[in-house]
């Protein structure tokens, strides 16, 4: 039998497909190598509470299955998981999808908006160092990248918390927005923008030269190829050279990497979100970590290993409108 | 005029010569090279002109800089050296980088490979393992790990090569797809040449350059995420590392800010030579890119 | 325009290569004129300055590492070189045009054929949009490309090879220029193409007028277009002249070295194999690739390479494989040899059938048949020295690598190399002398059977003439049996016993090389044959002690 | 001092995230910082004494097995219910009892607690109860919560666990997980219209002490409690006029710094290696460069803040590093070729900038008397595991804190028999017949002066034995805006209600 789907729905599906593996593959690694560690939530639970009975700690691990064999609480995870239910997370006392979706809102936008920023001004500056390379500009530009690139983003943030809103008050030290400042409409968005601005820009300088790099390579290579020679006998300056030839073949190498980005970001977006107490996936994830709490980590890397899917099925797509080799049809 | 070239070309300089001349173009590389023989001459003099044990009480806490000839650099909130430390720290931080970086290039190198050169279904299951580690956060990844192992610098160390073979790895396996079809290996098969002499005789060193130029960007990433897991308090505090000196450094951020601002400034540098090298490296590896 | 001014002049013109290159100036004094209407030909083998001529004219050499030291280019009586960079970018494709070689990479993957022919008139003239468009249709019409209304909309990497030449034809004859620049623009075609496009670029400069200066390194071409020649060597001219002239009464030595080099399209006379033992015999081979589809198609349509195809190779003997590009012919050597599984078939050597060996087995049946490779440089692991290339295949099976390596030094000398390359890396040696060092590595294995895949084509035909007797002296020194791939036929003829003319996979003629030259009796060979640039001309014998 | 301001918001920094909002279920000084605005206990604690809350008289039967609690009349829960004795009930019997960490020990022996009136409970004990035990314990462990809310549901469960209805000040509002939780004025207080004087009160999650310690400077909260910024800050702003920083209001909240023996190992059973090892330690120097002076000397499990039952009348060791390396020597352990007396491995808890480097200063320490210690890292789990279940250690370090109490908090540190597992419990092998029956009369005495010369007899003797060396005694240390005003005015402050504090702004 064969199906008669819209390239795009089959390749779509293709990739689901994929996906899938990989998916089981890190569910059960993860799940896994949480149980490998020392302690149980009920541990970090206890903890954080400054300290319990025998008897309670007892009785929460019998409450939250942790008595049973690792198999079982394995197999019992992930029939509950093909249902879409991703439990209940013993240490926020809240089912784990609803957290998800409270924390996803603030991920996506730290990520989407560093990344893109970090992309663009990285792919500008790497295009534009490129056409002047090994000249001081060039060194200049990619050491300067690379210096952001070189430091730690913990001393970064805190560098900018200083500046910025200790010396000269001009940014809120953390947060998502002013509490109790009850904006609404578009001051709201002024102000969500305004507690974005740091850990934005920290993110952004970090992954800046990654792709400032890329793209300098990726134009000298591009610069270096016949067709360009051939614009070049057609009597074509060099900013029509760079807008209509190289940019758009330097640039594919480069999107390949972006989808492939987003997980080291989020990754990275660990330390930045503790410093600006922003309420990201990438907070969450230590948190589950050094709380053990096996349900929340399960659900966060498998909402990352679906969005690491989506995204990277989207710069396909991409990669396809931009390369007119890739053809959809 | 003959047209029979039975006579030799005149030789080429040995390829270090070239390749020292071609990296000795790029004027930022050398930089690099500079900052990271420093680097090196403190992780080696380390304990040699310093005393013995950096974790050692040597003066009056918090000392500033240039105030006591003993403490040359200062000292921390426990009243150590942080001369001392520096020097050591530059071992440690080397250490873990250099140990980092052969332990994931090993692992990137072995998966990649097996992966590029046989393709099929050996390439689908590698491949599909590695994306599922690619997933996962690396750096929460690496705190789970932490969590498992504890944070003794050797299981820091082999955390930070499991979180970060994966690059190199797919980076390998692109090599060596586009290796394996070249007719040098396609001549070796018809030798009669093993698979593993193949992999590792024939495409390997020609697969080098770009893997020697990503070490140093794993390089570059061990230091930092080892200073991250000092950050978080999860270093190994029996050593004096860059991380552990900034993690601390940074309680007293505000009023001794050269406890932290020296490594930091440390780990800038260093990680900033790693980054020029490896770009120096590129240049000379890689000749495409001439000039 | 006045007919008499040459539309281009160089004088005494010398390009200057950066310190540490293998000579002080890659051109020197180089005196060239072409006038309107005429076709010059620049001649010369690889590394001769063919490409910086054609560079500098276009003002668009590396500079400032490579850049003019002397001399003059006028153009229409205007120099160049004075002219500002603005005046310049003006000319070029406008007045003045230029063909190169690679239509696959010479064209943006990224940009419909269409509007790369289209920015040549937006950036030269002020027509509005549809008038362009209506312009480019007329173009790609007058390159006789089937279709021009869909090709405009296509992607270079949606039309064959053929037709991207004829693209880049009609991009550089758009705007009616006044000199055309022809770097090598058929050498990347297959002969049937290649015929179809000098042709063509014949036919439309005649129409226009233009002086076209043609750079190649292929005598062959040279015959079937030049009015002029001027032949280079090491970027200093040696000869110039009429193409008649200079083809068949060449005076320099180095001319006529190169012309001697050509191979004959006289066939050898046939020897007789029938008593000779078959050293291999493949018997109903097939392969097909499961070729990809588009990204997100899914669709794959699979390539049939090779259909049941069956031959003998007798010892002593040289069976020619020949075809166009695509036919099957490398699928051949590789299902042979082993290096691709074949879907069906046998291979028999020695007794036995290579294609049903174990892993084990076949290493050990290697020996018996070995392979020299396209790419010199390719095929040669550029990490290791020659002495560990040759004595690697012995070594593997088992011969002592002292032992080895000593008989490796031997083998240098046997291909007519110094012993001295024994301790050299390849990159070090020019192309003929690494295509030795391939073959060496071959008779290292003391094979029965000798797998040649094109060993010549990517090797100047100087070079080519050593390396194609050297294999021929080989072969009937050791007694070899030769299974030879090309798609020259010229080539072929001179080494080659019996044929095996491949189209799309399948055998459509096989016999004896003289037979087949002589009387070819399927109408795809025939059309091979008529293709074969300057058949009409065949070389001047030139006596040795012209020389 | 001026008359208070109506009005307000008071942004209040919290370095963890608690989660649950239930101080019935959980008893933990984070929980309490925020509900305790909201709901409140029967009693609380003042710097005059024992001040009744939600309860207004209590006594006790002579056998000491009756407990009776008169309760407020007249008091709502925020939802308009009547807050009565059945509440009391319910709470005592199914959460305090059942489901309040360290409360079930404490309530172990309660049978069922009787209404007989709408505001009077009978608390029925099989085990005398001392009163001023139960009194005592009451501030921490005495929040009822709603039974119209509670009853017949999966307490666990509830979701008034993270959006809490109860008496107090101020009614909760909203809870932004990750960012803060958001409380607003009770109009219908039962301290009368005038209280409280705060429009609103939001407690921020700020994790890093650095930006916390950025927040207060740049205006934007108005208190850091416990030691939520680092002690160098902490002792930065104490110089910064625009802030008041002290340790007042936290007289109940006092921790002991410990390093802590694993006395399975044989080296650390000898009596003479501990004594040494506590005279290895500058207590002094360490109070001043790691507490940074906010801190003395520790005297035993009772801290100086215990009152009565506390006592300086013990054996101290003063730091004398030559006396220490004596003492090892005649201890049998000799320097050895590798420059060392023995190796142990020491675990460090995860609880922040101090006991890492108190961990950090009890290696330097150890090293300049000859002992090498070597440091495992490792996150509370970890840490927990690694030290009360696997008893994988030598030495640990940690703070506990005294919780008005000795019996309901420092004395698991030398009672034996807590099951594995259990943290901040006796789990270090160390195990003395004579101060389990000690800890056990002390508890059980009903008479308060009697109790207090147990207590004495027990702090003596684990400063002669030093099953645990409590190092330093350090109450918390708070950094607060001086916009504030009538704050810290309670032992328990931060846990307290804030009914009276207000903004000058
Ligand atoms: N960019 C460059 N930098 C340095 N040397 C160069 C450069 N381009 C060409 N050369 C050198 O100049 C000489 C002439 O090169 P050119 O490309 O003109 O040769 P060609 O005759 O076109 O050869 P081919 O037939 O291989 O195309 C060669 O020796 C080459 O190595
Ligand atoms: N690995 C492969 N995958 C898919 N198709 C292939 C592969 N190799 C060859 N083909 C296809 O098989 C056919 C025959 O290819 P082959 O390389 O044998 O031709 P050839 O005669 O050697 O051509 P050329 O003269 O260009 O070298 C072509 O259509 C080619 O596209
Ligand atoms: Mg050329
Ligand atoms: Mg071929």
């Amino acid at each position: 039998m064969t199906l008669h789907l819209p390239p795009i729905l089959t390749y779509a599906l293709r990739r689901l497909v994929q996906a899938v593996p990989v998916i089981v593959l890190i569910m059960i690694g993860t799940f896994l190598l949480l149980k490998l560690a020392p302690g149980d939530t009920v541990d970090a639970l206890v903890g954080d509470m400054g300290g319990a009975d025998a008897a309670y700690i007892a009785r929460l691990r019998t409450e939250y299955g942790l008595d049973q064999p690792v198999w079982v609480q394995l197999w019992l995870y992930m029939v509950k998981l093909v249902q879409f239910d991703f439990g209940w997370s013993f240490v926020y006392e809240e089912s784990v999808a609803t957290i998800l979706l409270e924390r996803l809102g603030t991920t996506l936008m730290l990520m989407a908006t560093s990344l893109s920023i970090a992309f663009t001004v990285g792919c500008f500056l790497g295009a534009f160092a490129a056409r002047r390379a090994y000249s001081l500009t060039d060194n200049v530009i990619s050491t300067v990248g690379l210096v952001f690139y070189a430091t730690p983003s913990f001393f970064l943030s805190l560098m900018m918390i200083l500046l910025f809103s200790v010396q000269l008050g001009w940014l809120p030290v953390g947060g998502i927005k002013t509490v109790a400042g009850f904006y609404t409409g578009w001051d709201h968005v002024v102000d969500v923008a305004r507690h974005l601005i740091m850990p934005t820009a920290a993110l952004s300088l970090i992954y800046l030269s990654f792709y400032l790099r890329l793209m300098r390579a990726s134009v000298l290579e591009v610069a270096d190829l016949d067709f360009v020679r051939t614009a070049r006998a057609k009597g074509a300056g060099e900013t029509r050279l760079m807008v209509h030839h190289i940019m758009r073949n330097a640039l594919l190498p480069v999107i390949t990497l972006l989808g492939m980005q987003f997980s080291t970001v989020l990754g990275g977006s660990v330390v930045v979100e503790t410093i600006f107490s922003l309420p990201g996936l990438g907070q969450l994830a230590y948190q589950s970590v050094i709380q053990r709490d096996m349900n929340m980590l399960m659900g966060i890397i498998f909402l990352c290993a679906i969005i690491v899917v989506v995204v990277n099925f989207l710069t396909d797509l991409l990669y396809a409108r931009l390369d007119s080799r890739i053809e959809l049809a | 005029m003959t047209l029979l070239t039975t006579e030799l070309p005149k030789p080429e300089p040995h390829r270090a010569v070239l390749l020292w001349r071609r990296f000795a173009r790029n004027r930022a590389a050398l930089l690099g090279l500079v900052i990271f023989v420093v680097v090196l001459i403190m992780a080696a003099t380390a304990g040699l002109i310093e005393p013995t044990d950096p974790l050692r009480r040597a003066g009056v806490p918090l000392t500033k800089p240039f105030v006591d000839w003993a403490t040359p650099l200062g000292t921390d909130q426990l009243g150590r050296d942080i001369l001392a430390s520096l020097f050591y720290g530059a071992r440690i931080s080397l250490l873990v980088g250099v140990l980092a970086t052969l332990l994931s290039i090993g692992i990137g190198v072995v998966i990649g490979a097996v992966s590029g050169y046989f393709g099929g279904w050996i390439d689908d299951v590698l491949m599909r393992t590695t994306e599922a580690f690619q997933t996962i956060p690396n750096f929460v990844l690496l705190l789970a790990l932490v969590a498992i192992l504890g944070s003794s610098i050797e299981y820091i160390t082999v955390a930070i090569a499991i979180v970060s073979w994966t690059a190199p790895a797919r980076m390998v396996r692109a090599e060596f797809m586009s290796l394996r079809g070249r007719e040098f290996v396609d001549a070796a098969r018809n030798l009669g040449v093993s698979n593993t002499a193949i992999i590792f005789r024939e495409i390997l060193p020609n697969a080098l350059p770009p893997i020697v130029v990503y070490a140093s960007v794993i390089m570059a990433l061990s230091i930092l995420l080892e200073s991250a897991l000092a950050f978080l308090g999860l270093g190994d505090p029996n050593h004096a590392s860059w991380g552990n000196m900034i993690g601390q450094g940074r309680a007293v951020l505000r009023s001794d800010w050269y406890c932290a601002a020296i490594p930091g400034t440390a780990i800038i540098l260093t990680v900033l030579s790693f980054s020029l090298l490896g770009e120096g490296l590129n240049d000379a590896l890689n000749p495409r890119q001439k000039k | 325009m006045n007919g008499n001014t040459p539309v281009l002049e160089i004088k005494g013109l010398r390009i200057a290569l950066p310190k540490g290159a293998d000579r002080p100036y890659a051109l020197d004094g180089l005196d060239l004129t072409v006038n309107p209407g005429e076709i010059v030909c620049l001649v010369g083998e690889s590394g001769s300055g063919k490409s910086l001529t054609a560079g500098a004219i276009m003002r668009l050499l590396p500079e400032p590492h490579v850049h003019v030291a002397d001399g003059a280019i006028r153009f229409e009586g205007e120099d160049l070189l004075a002219l500002s960079e603005a005046r310049m970018k003006a000319i070029r494709g406008d007045r003045i045009a230029q063909i190169f070689q690679e239509p696959m990479t010479a064209l943006n993957p990224q940009k419909s054929v269409g509007w790369q022919l289209d920015e040549v008139l937006r950036l030269h003239t002020e027509l509005g949009k549809s008038d362009r468009k209506a312009r480019v249709i007329e173009m790609l019409e007058r390159v006789k490309i089937p279709d021009p209304a869909s090709a405009y909309n296509a992607y270079p990497h949606q039309i064959s090879g053929g037709q991207r030449q004829r693209v880049m034809i009609a991009m550089a004859l758009s705007l009616s220029p006044r000199l055309i620049i022809a770097d090598e623009p058929t050498t990347a075609l297959d002969v049937t193409t290649q015929l179809e496009i000098l042709r063509l670029i014949r036919e439309l400069q005649e129409q226009d007028g233009a002086g076209v200066l043609f750079i190649t390194h292929d005598f062959g071409v040279v015959a079937e277009i030049a009015d002029k020649v001027a032949v280079l060597c090491k970027g200093e001219l040696v000869e110039q002249g009429p193409a008649q002239q200079i083809l068949n009464r060449p005076q320099h030595s180095y001319t006529q070295a190169l012309i001697a080099a050509i191979p004959a399209l006289t066939p050898p006379a046939p020897r007789d194999f029938t008593g000779a033992p078959v050293v291999l015999e493949a018997k109903g081979l097939v392969k097909t690739f499961a070729a990809r589809g588009g990204m997100f198609s899914g669709k794959r349509k699979a390539v049939k390479a090779v259909s049941d195809l069956s031959f003998v190779l007798r010892r002593g003997e040289t069976l020619g494989v020949v075809g166009e590009s695509g036919s099957g012919k490398t699928t051949v050597s590789r299902i042979v040899t082993r290096l691709l599984e074949s879907d069906t078939g046998s291979v028999t050597v020695e007794g036995t059938d290579l294609l049903a060996c174990s892993p084990r087995e076949l290493r050990r049946m290697r020996q018996y048949i070995q392979m020299v490779f396209q790419d010199p440089m390719a095929s040669l692991n550029p990490r290791k020295r020659v002495e560990a290339l040759i004595a690697q295949g012995p070594i593997v099976h088992g011969v002592d690598p002292k032992e080895a390596r000593e008989r490796a030094r031997k083998l240098l000398e046997l291909v007519e190399l110094s012993p001295a390359a024994a301790s050299r890396f390849p990159h070090e040696f020019s192309g003929g002398q690494r295509q030795r060092i391939g073959i060496a590595r071959a008779l290292a294995m003391e094979p029965r059977v000798i797998v040649a895949d094109e060993p010549v084509s990517a090797l100047d035909v100087s070079v080519q003439a050593q390396v194609l007797k050297l294999l021929g002296d080989l072969r009937d020194r050791l007694d070899l049996s030769l299974l030879f791939v090309t798609h020259d036929l010229r080539v072929a003829a001179q080494l080659c016993d019996r044929l095996i003319v491949m189209q799309k996979g399948e055998i459509v003629e096989t016999g004896v090389t003289a037979e087949i030259f002589a009387d070819p009796q399927h109408p795809y060979t025939r059309k091979l044959l008529d293709s074969i640039p300057g058949r009409g001309w065949t070389p001047p014998v030139i006596r040795p002690d012209a020389a | 001092e001026d008359a208070p301001k109506h009005g307000g918001t008071a942004i209040i920094h919290m370095a963890s995230e608690q989660r649950a909002l239930n101080p019935a279920l959980r008893a933990s000084t984070g929980v309490y910082n925020i509900t305790g605005k909201i709901m409140e206990p029967l009693i609380d604690k003042s710097y005059d004494g024992y001040e009744p809350v939600l309860a207004t008289e209590w006594s006790t039967s002579d056998d000491g097995k009756h407990i009776t609690v008169k309760l407020r009349e007249g008091v709502k829960w925020h939802d308009g219910e009547p807050f009565t004795c059945a509440d009391v009930s319910f709470s005592a019997m199914e959460l305090w009892k059942k489901l309040l960490n360290y409360s079930s020990t404490l309530q172990q022996n309660l049978d069922s607690v009787d209404c007989t009136d709408d505001f009077t409970a009978v608390f029925n004990y099989s085990k005398p109860m001392p009163l001023s035990l139960f009194v005592a314990a009451m501030p921490d462990l005495g929040h009822p919560v709603a039974k119209h809310l509670y009853e017949g549901t999966d307490i666990l469960k509830n979701p008034y666990n993270t959006a809490p209805v109860g008496t107090g000040p101020f009614k909760f509002v909203e809870y932004e997980r990750g960012q803060y939780v958001m409380a607003e004025r009770n109009p219908d207080y039962w301290r009368g219209e005038e209280f409280p004087y705060l429009d609103r009160i939001v407690w921020r999650f700020i994790r890093d002490k650095s930006a916390a310690a950025a927040a207060l400077e740049s205006g934007e909260v108005h208190e850091s409690g416990f030691n939520g910024v680092s002690m160098s800050d902490i002792e930065r702003l104490s110089k910064d006029e625009r802030f008041e920083v002290g340790t007042m209001g936290y007289e109940n909240n006092v921790a002991h710094s410990t390093v802590e023996f694993n006395h399975r190992n044989p080296i650390m059973a000898d009596l003479k290696v501990r004594q040494a090892m506590y005279h290895g330690l500058d207590i002094d120097y360490a109070i001043k460069t790691i507490m940074r002076g906010f801190a003395k000397p520790g005297r035993g499990p009772v801290p100086s803040a215990g009152g009565a039952n506390y006592t300086d009348q013990v054996t101290t060791y003063d730091y004398d590093p030559e006396l220490a390396m004596k003492m090892l020597d005649e201890a049998g352990y000799p320097v050895k070729d590798d420059g060392f007396r023995f190796h142990l491995r020491h675990r460090p808890a995860p609880w922040g900038e101090y006991t890492q480097l108190w961990g950090e200063y009890y290696a330097q320490a150890m090293r300049e008397i000859g002992i090498d210690v070597e440091i495992l890292t490792n996150d509370a789990p970890g840490f927990l595991n690694g030290v009360y279940r696997d008893y994988d250690f030598d030495t640990a370090n940690g703070w506990h804190q005294f919780r008005s109490d000795p019996a309901v908090s420092t004395m698991v540190w030398l009672r034996s028999g807590a099951p594995a597992g259990t943290p901040w419990s006796n789990q270090f092998g160390w195990q003395s017949d004579e101060m389990d029956t000690m800890i056990d009369e002390a508890q059980a005495e009903l008479d308060p002066e009697k109790r207090a010369a147990d207590y004495h007899a027990i702090q003596a003797k684990s400063m002669d034995e030093i099953p645990v060396i409590f190092a330093i005694e350090h109450p918390f240390i708070s950094v607060t805006s001086t916009k504030l005003k009538n704050h810290h005015n309670t032992p328990r402050w931060n846990s307290s209600s804030w009914y009276d504090l207000w903004l000058d702004e």
